[in-house]
């Protein structure tokens, strides 16, 4: 076994692609701490690794016949076997490059935007933590491994998050994203255990098999499929699980492209479609999945509306498009479901660094601030967030505007048209939230030229003469390739479709069957850019949205439709009110209250009794002569 | 006069009043001179026994010399108590020597 | 003439000499035991202690009756009148009775009188099958000196022992500070 | 007189480096403070070391009892000096020796009665030891009893909060167990008519009647379990933790409640198969109201120590959930949380007494923004609070992972319960985190220093010992597996 690790170069590619990064991890933690800049050095060597040996097995498997497995013995406890290993398939590939890519180009933009910080190492040291447990999670072989670096993901997530733990709100959503996912993982871990129980065994080519039928009723199918979903529903930020994703941008931009949009948030659909078979052999609960898909798709999309903080809008359509991803896998469109999250992971993760590099120049999140202090003047980020933001309206011919469509396709196969609706409507409302935003950075109602920025050790020049360029040159360059991405991604459809579905067999939907569907999606896409721009972008524009004109709705989606206001007072009145309460007064009285009653009751008897010890030798003889006398009697007669 | 259960009944009557005498004198001489009241009593156990049922005759006589001894060491360790505690409590009393109080 | 002769007759002259003995007896440890005054208690004792000391006469043993009369009341009735007369209690003030305690001490004496009462009186008393009538002191006087040489021995150690112990004791609570 | 010694006495020798340990000590003169701690951690060392070797000398393949060492010590009673390793008390053997290392190494810079304090602790550390490598019943009594007395002084005298409180109140409570304790040892010693307390003889199936297997086995679980910290026996952990002095916590909370455990293992579950089964449910309803319950009173607690206390409380559920299962995962999960949870209170406590040695307050309120003030021993706690979150490979996830996999296979409500509890705990320990080393740094804490080099040395070795076996736990599972197997596959 150990001789092969060396000798089969794509074994040794995973090994390296998924281990390096802990590595780096452990290195930059232990020893070089001290040192920022060799920490930097050390996690991006790791990270560009990564991602030569993605690249490398992506490409020398372009033609893969059937699944690669290697497998380790890392426990057998009794019935329990756990083995480390990899599976490399077509979509473990792709999510593999997905995340070595982002996670290189992300690094690379980090140096600029966390120059001087003083937990730049740390920074790091958590991005290759990161790094290592998504890309381990990506060619887990089996779920239980999947499941022990998912979790590892979501630690990596509370510690970037929480990164800046100086700032409470940050700390604060730290908490409340890794406990809100637990959430959903302890579903997500109950689900897998029915399965471990009832079909003994959670490899995932196994689960994927046929024989799951066989051995488990669809109810008891039904019911695992809906728990594993609990995992989708927290990781991905799907509808009762959705408010910790907005809250998660308190962490410094990078993590947020990284994590919270491209990468790890997409691991929910990942994971639901790495078990797409599994999932769709129970058809009540492909339906569940669809509608939790849609209202995760509405409910974020109208929050996206009227939020003034740019990062909360690129959250809160992260969500929308999560769901809308769920949407297309829960509508049985692999395929569109796996090429949304492609390019998605592309056009958000520049979304975000491009609001980076403005959060940065500006220090502010308002993008109504970046506009009137001359936002679009950052050329380079301007036009890479335009691109960006074209793409996520599904404008032809950006990459979003194939993978949406694929998806508008996988919807107009269903019985139902209901969702093909919502779907379209989510079109609208995205175009519309997107270009609201772009509009009002482009054209502002008045322009200062003179932005806060400029006092402080912060200040930045705009497109150059400063002594800040590298840096800002370091922040452009991923953005450029970035762009230049979702510029061509949608063009890769085809190829990408005959790799990834070929062994699917042919049972996808195809989306360009329905050429009406074509025109009505992206008219509605226009319409929705036409819209943002009578409100923002034309001349003597009021920049008032019609949502913020009814008040009772803008109030609605800017409470995020009081979600949040629930699980908060739950927390506070159930959880910390009554429960933790309720038990610890019981800990304090009760428990403790009754053995210091036993307590108090054998020392008060004594007390008592203490009153026979008068310590007069009469009475102590009186007594003894007494019983003394009464026992001879008692024995004698 | 000549049976033995006279004497024994005697001795129990001094014995009775003895531990009457012991209990409810407040001094520690008075009780004192209870305690010799009781060793008398024994005392006359062992001569009426000696006198009615001893196989030997000497044996009770011996006794009753040792518990004469016995007596005399007592109630010198006893007096020398009572001007020892009589010093530290300043008084007589039994009742106030409650060191022993639980 | 008869009558008085009949009187003195010498079994009824040793019957009343008893009864007087017993009434001498007893009435010193009621003088013993009740008054509050010590020093009556004391005369009370030595009168008792006299009583018993006839009963040893007429227990057959004249000589016990006289180390009776020298041990007991020559010197432990002296030694306790000393020990009073020496030191203050006498001039303190004698604490007074409390009935409840008398009633309860009563009782107490009452029922260990009944126990010893009923042993008695339920024990059948059987006498050894063959028994000496050697009662002379000589013998007394080899038996010390011969079988129960070391608890004589024994005794006086326990008398020095006793001596020395009551001179340190009252000593030593003399050197205390109050 | 029988005497078997395969070897070297290596069992032995751990005993007798913590007795002679503490004799040295007694004789060197109080004032010599830093020749005490030397030899402290000379002999504490060379029992972390024999311990650690015995563990990976063990051989898997022959599994059972091994470095037996057995002497009749008294004949009418059969009582014999019995010891022996396997794997239920080889993790513990290494745990202990680890704790007591670090634990000395800890409290370096203890002033006030130095000889005295490590003399009490190696004097609980050696019955810590005996309890765990004894496999006589006699033996496992003395010793256990050995290892309560010295709690009492060592909180009363160098503890902190309520500190006379604390120590009353554990004393009181482990000495009722003991008093459960010695009447279940006794009524099995009595019934079994071998006239011997060797455990090897006496846990041959047929031994006991059915009967008397339940009644011997709740009073044996309620004894040991008191110890323990099952659950509605359990306030004397917070309380005790509290009180008690940083090395002191990380023994007690470390070891010395895990000795509970391991005592209902070994002794009850061992001599009484059947009454274990028989009482399963009742251990199952015990441990999923500790683990719940401890979570959500750790929720509302504002001492650091306290909330730490409370989750010892939880974790130990889950030994007691793991020991419920009667499954070989459930043993597995059940010793190897024992084993993990060990390492990582012995790590809260003692970030957490650093802290409190340097800032003198555990309050919760009163501390913040420490990862400034402290980063290095900020990140400990923070590494300890999410090894206790179950946060994957760190030790302890492993173990709760075989823990709820058996427990929801056998009892899927009671588990699924369970597994919910991790939510709660997430949430408090991410509460503590967040309060405690997040947020603005204090003023009034800036000119205090981080932990020295040589005092990360001990947190260093618990941190590592905690990734080690959550990177590699089959290394902790092969051990324990040899044990538990052969158990489960005996059972009648």
């Amino acid at each position: 076994m150990t001789s092969s690790w060396f000798q089969d170069p794509t074994l040794l590619a995973a090994a390296l692609a998924a281990l390096l990064p802990f590595v780096t991890f452990a290195l930059i933690m232990i020893f070089t701490r001290p040192y920022p800049k060799l920490s930097a050095a050390i996690s991006i060597a790791a990270v560009s690794v990564s991602l030569v040996c993605a690249i490398f097995l992506l490409s020398s498997h372009w033609h893969l016949e059937k699944p690669i497995q290697y497998a380790a013995k890392w426990i057998i406890s009794g019935d329990i076997y756990i083995p480390f290993g990899f599976l490399l398939d077509q979509l473990s590939l792709v999510m593999l490059t997905i995340v070595a890519v982002i996670s290189f180009l992300v690094q690379v933009y980090s140096l600029g935007y966390m120059a001087g910080d003083p937990g730049f190492a740390r920074y790091y040291a958590f991005q290759s933590l990161f790094a290592w447990a998504m890309m381990t999670m990506s060619i887990a072989p089996t779920m239980l491994q999947f499941y022990v670096f998912w979790e590892l993901v979501g630690l990596a997530s509370y510690l970037l998050i929480g990164f800046y733990y100086e700032k409470f709100s940050a700390s604060e959503a730290g908490k409340k994203a890794f406990v809100m996912t637990r959430f959903g993982d302890i579903a997500f871990f109950l689900g897998l255990l029915l399965v471990l129980f009832n079909f003994g065994n959670l490899n995932i080519l196994d689960m994927n098999s046929v024989d799951v039928t066989a051995r488990m009723s669809p109810a008891l199918i039904t019911l695992s499929a809906i728990l594993i979903f609990g995992g989708v529903a927290g990781k991905s930020a799907q509808f009762p699980l959705l408010t910790w994703l907005p809250d998660a941008m308190e962490g410094p931009t990078p993590v947020s492209a990284l994590l919270h949009s491209a990468t790890m948030v997409a691991a929910g659909v990942y994971m639901f479609a790495r078990i797409f078979p599994f999932f769709s052999h129970s058809a009540a609960a492909m339906n569940t999945f669809l509608a939790i898909g849609t209202i995760t798709m509405l409910l974020a999309s109208t929050m996206a509306m009227v939020t003034r903080d740019i990062k909360q809008v690129w959250a809160y359509s992260t969500v929308s498009q999560l769901g809308f991803m769920v949407m297309g896998l829960a509508a049985g469109s692999y395929f569109a479901g796996i090429f949304h999250l492609t390019t998605h992971a592309g056009f958000k993760a520049l979304l975000f660094l491009c609001s980076g590099v403005f959060i940065h120049e500006f220090e502010t999140n308002d993008f109504f601030e970046m506009g009137k202090y001359g936002g679009r003047g950052l050329k380079v980020p301007m036009v890479c967030m335009t691109v960006a933001a074209a793409a996520l309206s599904g404008l032809p011919p950006l990459s979003g505007f194939f993978s949406k469509e694929a998806i508008m396709g996988g919807l107009a196969g269903l019985h139902n048209p209901v969702w093909l609706w919502a779907g379209l409507l989510g079109a609208f409302l995205t175009a519309y939230y997107s270009f609201r935003l772009i509009f009002s950075i482009l054209f502002p109602r008045k322009i200062e030229k003179t932005h806060q920025g400029e006092h402080g050790g912060h200040g930045h020049g705009h497109d150059g003469g400063h002594h800040h360029v590298g840096i800002y040159w370091v922040m452009a360059w991923p953005l450029i390739i970035l762009a230049s991405i979702t510029l061509v991604l949608g063009f890769f459809h085809t190829p990408l479709e005959n790799f990834l579905v070929g062994h699917h067999g042919g049972a996808e939907a195809h989306g360009g069957h329905h050429a009406w569907l074509l025109y009505v999606a992206v008219g509605l896409a226009l319409s929705g850019v036409g819209l943002a721009w009578l409100e923002f972008g034309r001349k003597g524009a009021s920049q008032v949205g019609f949502v913020e004109k009814i008040e009772p709705m803008s109030r609605l989606f800017a409470n995020r439709w009081y979600i949040d206001h629930f699980y908060r007072r739950f927390l506070d009145y159930f959880i910390y009110g009554i429960v933790s309460n309720l038990f610890t007064r019981n800990d304090r009285r009760v428990i403790d209250g009754g053995i210091d009653g036993i307590c108090r009751a054998t020392v008060g008897s004594g007390w008592a009794l203490s009153f026979l010890q008068s310590g007069m030798l009469q009475y102590n003889l009186m007594v003894m002569f007494a019983v003394l006398a009464l026992v001879a009697l008692y024995f004698f007669f | 006069m000549n049976s033995l259960t006279t004497y024994l009944f005697i001795a129990a009557l001094l014995f009775s009043l003895g531990i009457f005498g012991v209990f409810q004198r407040r001094s520690l001489i008075g009780m004192l001179i209870a305690i010799e009241l009781m060793l008398n009593a024994a005392s006359i156990n062992f001569m009426a026994f000696n006198r009615f049922l001893a196989p030997d005759p000497i044996v009770g006589q011996i006794y009753t010399l040792f518990i004469m001894g016995i007596a005399a060491a007592e109630a010198a360790i006893a007096l020398s108590i009572i001007v020892a505690l009589f010093r530290r409590l300043r008084s007589i009393n039994i009742e106030r020597a409650q060191e022993l109080r639980g | 003439m008869n009558s008085v002769q009949s009187l003195i007759q010498p079994h009824l002259l040793a019957q009343a000499g008893f009864a007087a003995v017993v009434v001498l007896t007893f009435a010193g440890a009621l003088i013993a035991v009740f008054p509050r005054n010590i020093l009556y208690n004391i005369l009370g004792l030595i009168v008792c202690l006299t009583g018993v000391a006839g009963l040893f006469v007429y227990l057959g043993s004249p000589f016990i009756a006289l180390m009776q009369l020298l041990i007991y009341v020559g010197a432990i009735c002296i030694s306790i009148i000393f020990a009073i007369m020496l030191s203050r209690p006498l001039h303190l003030s004698v604490p007074k009775r409390r009935l409840p305690k008398v009633g309860l001490a009563a009782g107490v004496g009452a029922v260990v009188f009944l126990m010893l009462a009923g042993i008695i009186s339920r024990t059948p008393w059987q006498p050894a099958v063959s028994r000496s009538s050697d009662w002379s002191v000589t013998t007394l006087g080899h038996y010390l000196l011969t079988r129960y040489d070391l608890v004589f021995e024994a005794i006086s150690l326990v008398l020095l022992v006793a001596i020395l112990g009551a001179i340190v004791i009252s000593g030593y609570a003399r050197r205390r500070p109050s | 007189m029988s005497m078997e010694f395969a070897n070297f006495p290596y069992l032995t020798a751990i005993l007798l480096s913590c007795v002679v340990g503490l004799l040295v000590i007694l004789f060197i003169p109080d004032e010599r403070k830093m020749l005490i701690k030397w030899v402290s951690l000379v002999f504490s060392g060379i029992t972390m070391v024999l311990s650690i070797y015995l563990f990976f000398a063990y051989d898997k393949t022959q599994g059972g009892l091994q470095f037996v060492e057995r002497v009749l010590w008294v004949k009418s009673l059969g009582i014999y000096y019995f010891n022996g390793a396997d794997g239920f008390n080889l993790p513990m053997l290494m745990l202990t020796g680890i704790v007591l290392f670090t634990g000395v190494l800890t409290m370096w810079e203890l002033e006030t009665r130095v000889k005295e304090f490590f003399a009490f602790t190696f004097l609980l550390v050696a019955g810590v030891f005996g309890v765990f490598m004894s496999m006589d019943l006699f033996f496992i009594f003395v010793w256990y009893d050995v290892s309560l007395f010295p709690m009492y002084p060592l909180i009363a005298i160098w503890g902190s909060t309520r500190k006379e409180y604390g120590a009353m109140k554990l004393t009181l409570y482990l000495l009722a167990g003991s008093a459960l304790i010695l009447p279940g040892i006794l009524y099995l010693f009595v019934n079994s008519g071998l006239n011997t307390f060797d455990i090897v003889a006496l846990m041959q199936p047929g031994t006991f009647t059915p009967f008397q297997q339940k009644f011997a086995f709740i009073l044996l679980y309620l004894g040991f379990g008191i110890l323990a910290g099952v659950w509605p026996f359990h306030t004397w952990s917070p309380v005790g933790h509290v009180a008690a002095p940083t090395s002191v916590s990380m023994i007690h909370a470390g070891v010395l409640m895990k000795l509970g455990a391991f005592g209902v293992l070994r002794v009850a579950i061992f001599l009484c198969p059947e009454g274990w089964q028989y009482w399963a449910q009742l251990m199952a309803v015990l441990a999923t109201c500790g683990i719940v319950y401890g979570a959500f009173v750790g929720l509302a607690q504002t001492d650091l120590k306290y909330v730490i206390g409370y989750s010892s409380v939880s974790h130990m559920g889950i030994v007691g959930l793991g020991l419920a299962t009667v499954t070989v995962d459930g043993l597995n999960g059940a010793v190897f949380q024992m084993f993990a949870h060990g390492v990582m209170t012995a790590l809260l406590f003692s970030s957490v007494g650093y802290i409190y040695d340097k800032t003198h307050t555990k309050m919760i309120p009163e501390l913040g923004g420490m990862s400034r003030t402290m980063p290095v021993a900020s990140g400990y706690f923070i590494v300890a609070a999410l090894a206790g979150i179950g946060v994957p490979c760190l030790a302890s996830f492993w173990a709760e992972l075989l823990v709820f996999i058996s427990a929801f296979k056998t009892y899927p409500i009671r588990g699924a319960l369970a597994i919910c509890g991790l939510v709660v705990s997430a949430l408090f320990m991410l509460r503590v985190v967040q309060r405690t080393f997040y947020g603005e740094k204090r003023e009034e804490f800036d000119h205090l220093p981080d932990v020295s080099f040589g005092l990360g040395i001990p947190r260093m070795i618990l941190v590592a010992v905690i990734v080690f076996f959550g990177l590699f736990p089959s290394v902790m599972l092969d051990v324990i597996q040899v044990a538990s197997i052969p158990f489960i596959n005996g059972l009648p």
